[in-house]
């Protein structure tokens, strides 16, 4: 890699080569490694990713909407990363185990997650929306990175029990920079822990660019710890399941971890806190515009000979019935109960913790409901 | 005099401590072209360009470690953590690192750091967005610790930090940087008060409420409040948490016989039980009644909705002053 | 009954909940084939298999990080961090997440970690191997904090820290792991005193004296000293600090009126701070004297040879106690 | 890299290609990329190379020697290691800062830190031997890792500063699976920071084989991070010297980081309280023997007609000397006084530790001397 594949902010305006099966433009990529992974998804298949693709872009504009209308408290969006996303939680078996970010919505719909349950925590109202157990995907985590490692453990022990269940950790670009990332490759490495590295390069880490953080392509970290990295084009959605099929496959057969770099887009802000005029530009964004991942898969399905338009408003009636039933669901979400705040501190009894609830439970004794309804953050519980 | 924000005063702070010294470097994450999250270094790239506002890989143990490192050579880094809850990935670099070296240079290698935390709840935020950690460093030989409460103060401690040629944790109270107050931005180091004097915000004589960052408003309200209820409370904002300044503490006490510390983090181990402990050593004879803590409970930070059911407020700081005054309070009958 | 060293007790104790439960995995660094660098892991690598006993990686964030995706998988991890000092690398993970996971997943995901950490000094290593960091853990909601101080206590703790569904800091004497004393290889867990509870070791009129860890055998040596003064000295042994068994202290402060709390953390935000307040919230009426911390200096643990002029030692407790008791002391004349 | 390549506890069997210019037997391995880097070291200048490795082994059996015989709490030996820190760090210029972990001690020697300030904090009588700015050396590390960043973030300032100046940092194979180290990789591939990070892979972290640490050769991380990678035999000084340059020249051209692994062997035990026949074997140890440094370079010496005879007699009693000196400096170096435990914690009066300090001289006063030195470390300063 020469220093003129990078613009001034060092961003990457070259890719390196990229597996890639379908072209912004919607052709069919051949390729010999890759397409036998993929030989199943015909164009019904296709089709129902492509719906995927659409119902969660909608659920992200309607969470999007619910914050600008102070309904959810912030929203990371995930437009522009559904491929990405969507592509590889349709390659994961139910027993896979799943470690995300704040920003994988598109991954807990794929795992059957309520998308109120999603929101309810954006919200305000719950520290988690679901049971990790129910849809074998774990809380989501802010501290970045800090998944990754728990991905690696999980998959040690899976290992360890003799299963072929694999995990998988989602992290951004900037995340590999911490440190908890790079020792998550080294231990995964050493114990060949069935685990995927599913980073998305969306280009961004916040204000960000990935270039900051690495002058390589991400996906060449990897040989460096001893395992595969394979760099996909992260707006593909075909691309990206063959890829992280192909990783899955490694792990389950005791091959050891594989480390993914699918090259997308964060087209929206970082979070709905965010204001990205300040440091990227319109040309960037309609650049990436160009290489959306839905278009191009509608495209190749119409060219395919199926029925776009039918496809297209099935898909957003279905969109827009799940929008709707997600912001009937939320807006009526109840507060969650005062007292709750003390609830699974611990999982034991706890001398301490229990004396301080109890402390707490006389004081709001003191105040009638009427009055305790009244009063606003600053003013206190009264 | 103007008026400005506590974020625009930290700003002007900053600003004020680049130009008089070209070693001082800032560094952080997203603090340049987007002038960090809370826009507190606004503008300060463009102004000094990128080798003094330094937009660094999204790494914390890198922060600080590599501002250990432009320390031994010379430099004052000024290090923004993003949020109080990202600072954990960088505590031992600081515990080990930066607060023990130089001691273990025997004074020749000096640590002139600051690291600058945005700290506390009360804006609604997602998880680890709302922490207080301030008693993890207290505890920690070799560091100081202050939090800043209004503009004034936050515009000239955050020049006495970086001056320092101590290592300064440097706690912001988040929820107040857009709260406008009289800085003077000619203000010399030289005339203000040292950051680690406290400082005594209104007169009383019935009982000595203490405590700092965000909290400091929410004090004088409630002081405010029992003032009309007719008990007179003396308001002190310690602004230094280590090393603190216990004489103006000790002085109050000495007069009310009667404290009530207040703060954010969890009670068990929190600036409360340092300062009961230490004033009770200091006034045990002047004590009419146990020092009161109101603190955030013993738990993680809960979800934003119940907020309000963790940070002391107004009421609960009355209610602690209740308690030490023995008038009828929220334990009132419960054997303590 | 067998007479067993601490090391060997814990030894024991490891064995017995790796062959009970198979879900227990003990990692670490040089824990397996060298069995520790104390050798309290000695021999399970070649019982129980390198999957069982996991020599890991350089990394303590890696430990602790991979102990939680073993925790989410079903197993009870116990880490092994070497020495007190290079817990710090790892303190993210565990302040951020071994901590608060219970409560981030609504009680659904548990996090049964038990982190053993050989802290304090005494005997006299190099930098960053003697090191008191229990206030920090203590101060963490989510987190139990125990510290053992003799073979038998140590024998049961470890069994019962880590059949804990909580995340248990589990903090080991390293100076007294030589120290032998009565072990009951078959007790059952059942039968023995849980590990939050509190332990009165001898009886006293006088004095409270509390402490934990290495330092309970000083405080013993104290407490027959004091015996030979006049002086009766109720010792008790914390053995839980987060939470803190606070009835025994509480009744024996009620008997004596005096506290006196020693520890070899600095004094700062130390776990004296904490009993010190909360004894002086239950106990104000009844104490005759302001309790009394008797510490480690606010310094980074120093050099080998200065260290005893460093930790709390049999002189400066009885000179604590003299401090309680009012008698000629130190600080006799100085102001408070 | 196959998995042949390895041993059964994963220790690398067949080593990747490195550089090597003296072979383990005294040849000289012609090398047209790296013998230019070392045109100017003749016969003399060689046999000086020879010398200093001579006298730091012998120095580090004097400091095991004091520690076995009590005067000494502890000493991580570098025995096997000399080559592979004599060379690189002849290769640094004087202004040029070191930042090393705990067991550099040829390291230190090249640097002009006297032994018996080496030992002092071996011996505990000081929190540290030397004052960094004289020797551009600083403070040693026992964090592992720690110090990478720090020699990171101090070559960012020697560029920001205009200068050509470079740092080094010292760390071992274990090391590199801690996050700092991998996080300084990332630090100082972003800012181009003149640094070279050597790595000293001495095939074992305490009891742990590097296999457990990575499966691939150290220096192909480097790769991943956008640095170069050079891995040379760390018993050939002549080599390191060769490599080190080459980084070095890097730095110093505004090109960025190296990092360099040199393959090396820890002879002796972690530190004298280690017991290394607990976990490798007799056979491994006997095949690193062979590859011995010194030994190689007195043969190529010797072969290329220098009197070796002389020289080592030479050497060894300079050696001699050294090691007297230290052992007369070091037993009679006095302990620190009792209130010197307070100097230094900060640069500014501290309101709380001064307060501290004064009670602690008040409780001292209480003693008299006499008593005072009778006393052991349990019972106290009485
Ligand atoms: C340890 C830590 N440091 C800082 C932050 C603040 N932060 C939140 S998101 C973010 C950028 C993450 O970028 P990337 O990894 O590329 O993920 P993306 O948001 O692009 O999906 C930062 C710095 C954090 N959450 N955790
Ligand atoms: C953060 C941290 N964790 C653990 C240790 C304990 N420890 C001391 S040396 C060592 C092994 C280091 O191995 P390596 O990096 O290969 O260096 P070497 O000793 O071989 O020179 C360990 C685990 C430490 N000093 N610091
Ligand atoms: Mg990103
Ligand atoms: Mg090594």
């Amino acid at each position: 890699m020469t220093p003129s594949d990078r613009d001034a902010t060092g961003l990457l305006t070259r890719p390196d080569p990229f597996v890639q099966l379908i072209t912004p433009t919607g052709e069919r990529v051949r390729d010999d490694v890759h397409d036998p992974w993929v030989r199943d998804i015909d164009l019904d298949v296709l089709a129902r990713l492509y719906r995927d693709m659409v119902v969660v872009r909608r659920l992200d504009t309607e969470a999007t909407a619910l914050q600008r209308q102070g309904e959810l408290g912030l929203w990371p969006p995930l437009a522009g990363q559904e491929a990405a996303q969507i592509g590889s939680a349709r390659a994961l078996r139910g027993d896979d185990f799943v470690f995300s970010s704040y920003r994988e919505h598109a991954v807990a719909w794929v795992r059957d997650v309520q998308p109120a349950e999603l929101l309810s925590v954006w919200r305000g109202t719950a520290a988690s929306g679901w049971n990790p157990y129910e849809h074998n995907m774990a809380v989501p985590q802010i501290i970045i990175g800090a998944q990754a490692l728990h991905a690696t453990g999980y998959a040690m022990g899976a290992r360890w029990e003799g299963t072929d269940t694999a995990a998988i950790a989602y992290f951004g670009d900037g995340a590999t920079s911490e440190g908890d990332v790079n020792e998550a490759l080294v231990f995964a490495a050493s114990f060949d822990a069935p685990v995927v590295f599913f980073c998305q390069n969306n280009q961004w880490a916040i204000s960000e660019p990935v270039g900051l953080q690495s002058k390589q392509p991400l996906a060449r970290r990897a040989d460096g710890f001893g395992m595969p990295g394979i760099r996909v084009d992260g707006n593909d959605v075909l691309a990206v399941l063959a890829a992280t099929r192909i990783a899955l496959d490694r792990a389950r057969r005791g091959e050891g971890p594989t480390f993914i770099e699918a090259v997308t887009y964060r087209i929206g802000p970082h979070t709905t806190a965010d204001d990205p005029t300040r440091y990227r530009t319109e040309p960037e964004l309609a650049e990436w515009r160009e290489r959306d991942p839905i278009a191009r898969v509608l495209a190749f399905l119409e060219a395919s000979g199926v029925d776009a338009e039918g496809l297209q408003r099935d898909a957003q009636a279905e969109a827009d019935r799940v929008a709707a039933d997600l912001r009937a669901a939320i807006t009526t979400l109840a507060d969650p109960e005062p007292m709750s705040v003390f609830d699974h501190v611990y999982a034991e009894p706890n001398s301490h913790l229990d004396r301080q609830r109890d402390h707490y439970a006389r004081y709001l004794a003191m105040f009638d409901d009427a009055s305790h309804e009244a009063s606003g953050s600053e003013g206190g519980a009264r | 005099m103007t008026q400005l924000t506590l974020a625009k005063a930290l700003n002007a702070g900053l600003r004020h401590a680049l130009a008089d010294d070209e070693k001082v470097v800032l560094m952080g994450e997203d603090i340049g072209t987007l002038g960090g999250v809370f826009r507190v270094t606004d503008g300060l790239k463009a102004e000094f360009g990128a080798h003094r506002v330094v937009d660094s890989p999204l790494s914390e143990a890198g922060l600080i470690g590599t501002a250990v490192g432009l320390a031994y050579r010379g430099f004052r880094p000024v290090v923004e953590i993003q949020f109080d809850g990202f600072i954990y990935p960088g505590f031992d670099q600081i515990v080990a690192q930066v607060a023990k070296l130089h001691y273990r240079s025997r004074g020749t290698v000096k640590m002139p750091i600051t690291i600058r935390v945005p700290f506390g709840g009360g804006i609604g935020a997602a998880e680890h967005h709302s922490e207080s950690p301030e008693a993890y460093f207290a505890h920690t030989a070799g560091l100081r610790v202050v939090a800043c409460s209004n503009p004034a103060d936050a515009h000239l401690m955050i020049r006495q930090a970086i001056a320092s040629d101590d290592p300064v944790l440097f706690f912001e109270p988040k929820r107040r940087y857009h709260v406008k107050g009289e800085v003077d931005l000619d203000a010399s180091l030289a005339d203000a008060p040292p950051m680690g004097v406290a400082s005594t915000l209104t007169r009383g004589d019935d009982v000595t409420l203490v405590t700092y960052g965000a909290l400091v408003q929410t004090a004088r309200d409630a002081a405010t409040a029992a003032a009309e209820d007719g008990v007179s409370i003396e308001v002190i904002d310690l602004r230094s948490l280590a090393p603190i300044d216990y004489a103006p503490v000790e002085a109050s006490v000495r007069r009310t016989g009667r404290l009530v510390i207040a703060h954010e983090a969890g009670q068990q181990g929190g600036m409360g039980a340092e300062i009961a402990a230490s004033i009770t050593e200091r006034c045990f004879e002047f004590l009419e009644a146990a020092p009161v803590r109101v603190t955030g409970h013993d738990i993680p930070y809960p979800p934003a909705k119940l907020e309000r059911h963790h940070l002391p407020d107004l009421d609960r700081i009355l209610d602690g002053v209740d308690r030490v005054l023995g008038r009828p309070n929220s334990l009132s009958g419960v054997e303590a």
